[in-house]
């Protein structure tokens, strides 16, 4: 038998796959096509204290291997998310990681204090790196002093272990990373969505309307996958690691580069069960590779 | 319900300039339900294209299981599509969103179309028709070489035909023939481009009515907020066009 | 008639097109396909001190619409580049940029002023973001401070305008490119390649004998437009911009971001023509989009 | 002259286990001149996936303007481009690099190849048997499913057949089978994994050798500095694969 279980800080997961943040709303959709139960996890969509409503459309465009989107953090609000989005996984067997999103310091700390007491949320992910809106998000995991004062900051209110969510807009991607594990997180989350641009050729438009959009899909497999593989030499925290996976290789290239376990964003709009479809070849896979378990796999490359 | 299935392609021509009429067949053909629901189509195994292309339902065969789909190849990914042959098969993601409501129609309805905007008004007529509802089709297209379907939707009902450049029918746009017509029916359905949407609602504002909206997509399912439109109905909220619409009342979408 | 020149800082060009450093060798090969006078200009393979061996192999690596490649600057050095490259290149007519590497400020300086005197060498592109080699390169790029200086040392030498070559792995292109600007810089080229890895899923081992390596082609494309786009917005420095262009419609995006010229790398391997096929097809594109001249174009998505 | 071309595929037919023989026409043909030269083909309009793929020439057809390649379809590429059709167009660039120098041989040559190395020595074969050299043609495969060509070797000289599992032929290596043969030949010539090219190189250190090598490839013609090679003749130099090679001089290659 084929271990396919993983044990991270809060979470203690069937299976080291689980959908992207903002790639599946609360769940709701992706319910209607197979049961969430099967997930490892499901990180929701970024909350933040009011409701949002985010960018003007157009909000993504295709690129080659990719897409570029600035939906800029919509969502119903802590509210909402806490009294109805919440409520609603309960029915499910599956920990939920919320994703926690802000203008200010303040904004974090009352997100994750109210989110992380809801009974099925096993851990925050605080996203310090969302490119698409004007203030807070990306400007947050640029500096290693911001963002371990933000992690502090957060994890002194959280009753949940906390990851932080990485940006790759960064030239130092480990100074980031330690900086946050000063700072008292139990674990990371990378990569967010680097940052791009399209035109409309035609016109010479930018086609997204907020003119530059997160580029997310296998075009960014590489860059992820060097950052994961680079920060989990640096520091002790698991990763948590995406940016590209749309196939059963692709997670264990993440496990291999040092991830704990692997979210799926984009990869959800091309196939919408790329999820269970991984979950189910796994075993399989490992197997062939002649592992029993994902465990065996974590960090492989490092020691080759 | 909503299925992912590798259709097969019965039948693909070109039934005018760019225009492609493509039939297939598979289960998911049986889920389908309400005439201007739409699917999501992958058109190539790799990911490049990545993104699933939304097509709408033209017409519904539920006895052979199959539909058919008019689409205009266009971008990368239309002509990608419309190099596929009978006997490939066909990633279709579907039935999605939410069509045009037939059983508000109490007599007579008016069809208003617009380019790639017409062929979900084609299963809508039929089934319009089948429940006695009598269907006038106010159709609007580029040029002669572009119209398609026009005696299917003659055997259903009075058709009216504007081009733009007034190579067929009336020259100029469907408002120009609507000028014309008896405001004399109960219910308009439209589907078109935005701003003939528009034009549209303000031609009957006193008329019950349906749109069919268009959005950029990601998921087309709901979950990634991409497809949004500003609603009439709430300041703080936005509406869906893959999950809430495409197909939405008159007044309700703000564009 | 459809004016194609364009005129920046030593150069005279007679169409925006050129191959980008690395992506052409000496122009040797090419020249059995084609006329090398058609194009542009030529960036040729970056040059150093001493003959430089490069890193061992694979050196290149496939990945979606995209690929690394960790070639190591491998180049028969100065000596060989000026009493044989060069000379051979002058029974075309059309510039040369040298691309100027190396692991000390006084390499560049070596290089730079002795290149600068071939008498078909009309610019230098100061290559401070190449990702493949232990020392120099990328250090150069990631830090204002250091690029300001380096900036300043080879303009003291060289007898020609400086082109300095900036790397996107940082977290503030824009304030590179300041610095540069402020070191007297001529002009900018951009992009270099993203930094990034991939596996062999079997072995788990990274391809790329060098582990890490440099993401070019259509995956990056968006972030190189991004980035032109942001540079051309805060600094008075023209632009030839690169990264992923392989068709006309790549050209004319990248000039209505705000570069002045664009360089093809990657596409010369897909496709050999790629460089005379878009030349040829550039007077009716920009006629279909009602423009007569290339220089109307630049900078377009600004003005909108 | 290296030439691109979208040729026309005439043959594409399985002759062994994931092993398919692929036959192009085009004027590229014509500009085919050495055994153990390659093409570098496009498989895909799309940019997923990205870069040629390096093939070797097997048979070349002048007066038809045709050759043949053989190939094994295991990742993406060869997958994609056994998909191909008869009717279909192939993008080709080629013929490219230098091959097995035909006029080395004297009277008799040992032709040794290992899996998808083996193609290029069946072109080889034909031209020394025109010139009137004895060839000897030693073969090693997986296993008796990945056999291909074994009659058309046997119509030109003896052929020797290995297998890795013993289903076919001698058991083992070619190297098991070398041993077993005189060495009353002047010349021989290999193409095969790397591990094998070594082998080879040591059994005969007397004999004039030439080698076909592999290694990943951006450019294919020179340009990129991909696919070098450390070499015995240089210690400041490599050699490149794809233009200086791929076929080398016995003891001129480091690998
Ligand atoms: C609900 C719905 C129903 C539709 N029904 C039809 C139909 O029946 N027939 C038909 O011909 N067209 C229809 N369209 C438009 C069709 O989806 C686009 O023409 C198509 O996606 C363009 O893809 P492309 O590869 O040709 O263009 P590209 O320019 O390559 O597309 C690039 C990206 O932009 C998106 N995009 C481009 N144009 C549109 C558009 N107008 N609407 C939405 N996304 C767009 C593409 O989906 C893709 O993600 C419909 C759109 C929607 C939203
Ligand atoms: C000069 C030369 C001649 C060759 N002749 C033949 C032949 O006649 N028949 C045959 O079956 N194979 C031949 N090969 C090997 C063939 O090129 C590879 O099997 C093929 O490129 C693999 O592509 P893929 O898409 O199947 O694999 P993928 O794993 O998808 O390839 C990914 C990338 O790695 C490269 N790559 C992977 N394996 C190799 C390899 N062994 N050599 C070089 N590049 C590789 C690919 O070209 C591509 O860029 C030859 C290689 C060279 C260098
Ligand atoms: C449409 C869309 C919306 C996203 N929204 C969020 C978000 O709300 N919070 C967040 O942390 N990341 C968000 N992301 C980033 C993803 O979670 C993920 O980090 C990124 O897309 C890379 O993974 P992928 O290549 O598998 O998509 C979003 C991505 C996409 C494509
Ligand atoms: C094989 C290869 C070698 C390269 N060598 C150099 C180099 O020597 N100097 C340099 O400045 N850039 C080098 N580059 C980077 C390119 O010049 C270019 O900046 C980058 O590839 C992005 O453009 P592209 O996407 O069109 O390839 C190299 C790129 C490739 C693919
Ligand atoms: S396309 Fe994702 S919510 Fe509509
Ligand atoms: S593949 Fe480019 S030099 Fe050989």
């Amino acid at each position: 038998m084929t271990d396919l279980t993983v044990k991270l800080p809060g979470l203690d997961l069937k299976n080291p796959i689980m959908p992207a943040s903002g790639c599946f709303g609360f769940g709701k959709e992706y319910a209607q096509l197979y049961d969430l139960s099967q997930l490892g996890a499901i990180m929701i969509k970024a909350t933040t204290v009011e409701t949002r409503l985010g960018n003007p459309t157009p909000r993504v465009a295709e690129t080659a291997s990719g897409m570029l989107n600035a939906i800029g953090l919509q969502n119903p609000g802590l509210e909402k998310v806490t009294g109805q989005e919440l409520p609603w996984l309960e029915q499910y067997d599956v920990p939920i990681i919320a994703n926690v999103a802000g203008t200010t310091m303040e904004d974090y700390v009352e997100v994750a204090k109210a989110i992380s007491q809801a009974p099925n949320v096993r851990a925050l992910e605080i996203n310090i790196s969302c490119p698409n809106v004007k203030q807070g998000g990306i400007t947050f995991g640029t500096d290693p002093d911001v963002a371990r004062e933000l992690t502090r900051a957060v994890k002194e209110v959280s009753s949940v272990p906390v990851y932080i969510k990485l940006s790759p807009n960064v030239t130092n991607i480990v100074s980031i990373a330690k900086a946050v594990e000063e700072g008292g997180a139990d674990g990371i989350t990378m990569i967010n969505t680097l940052l791009g641009m399209r035109m409309d050729t035609k016109t010479g438009r930018p086609i997204i309307a907020n003119i530059t959009g997160g580029l997310s899909g296998p075009a960014i497999k590489p860059v992820a996958l060097r950052m994961v593989y680079e920060v989990s030499q640096h520091t002790k925290l698991p990763i948590i690691g995406m940016g590209g996976v749309t196939n059963v290789d692709d997670v264990i290239d993440f496990l291999s580069a040092g991830a704990s376990a692997v979210a799926v964003g984009t990869a959800n709009f091309v196939n919408p069960f790329v999820c269970p479809e991984i979950i189910g070849q796994l075993p399989e896979r490992l197997h062939e590779l002649g592992f029993d378990s994902v465990e065996q796999l974590v960090g492989r490359s490092h020691r080759l | 319900m909503i299925k992912q299935e590798r259709m097969q392609i019965i039948k693909q021509q070109e039934i005018a300039k760019h225009i492609f009429e493509l039939t297939v067949q598979g289960e998911l053909a049986n889920e389908m339900a309400e005439p201007g629901q739409f699917v999501h189509i992958r058109v190539a195994d790799s990911f490049e294209p990545l993104l699933r292309r939304p097509i709408s339902v033209a017409s519904i065969d539920l006895e052979a299981s199959q539909f058919t789909m008019i689409y205009r190849a266009e971008g990368r990914g239309t002509q990608l599509l419309a190099e596929k042959r009978p006997g490939d098969t066909l990633d279709v993601l579907g039935p999605l969103g939410h069509g045009f409501p037939v059983e508000e129609a109490q007599k007579k309805a008016y069809l208003i179309g617009g380019g790639i905007g017409v062929p979900p008004l084609y299963e809508l007529a039929k089934q319009l028709n089948a429940r006695g509802i009598e269907t006038v089709h106010i159709l609007g297209f580029e040029s002669k070489q572009a119209v398609f379907y026009e005696d299917k939707f003659r055997d259903l009902g009075d058709t009216h035909i504007a081009t733009v450049d007034g190579s067929h029918g009336t020259q100029g746009f469907v408002t120009h023939i609507l000028n014309e017509l008896p405001t004399d029916f109960d219910t308009y359905y439209s589907c078109g481009p935005t701003a003939m949407l528009e034009a549209v609602q303000w031609a009957y504002p006193q008329k019950k009515g349906f749109l069919s909206y268009e959005q950029r997509m990601g998921c087309g399912i709901g979950a990634c907020f991409a497809c949004v439109c500003r609603t009439t109905k709430s300041e703080t909220d936005y509406i869906k066009v893959c999950s809430d619409g495409p197909v939405f009342p008159a007044g309700v979408v703000i564009s």
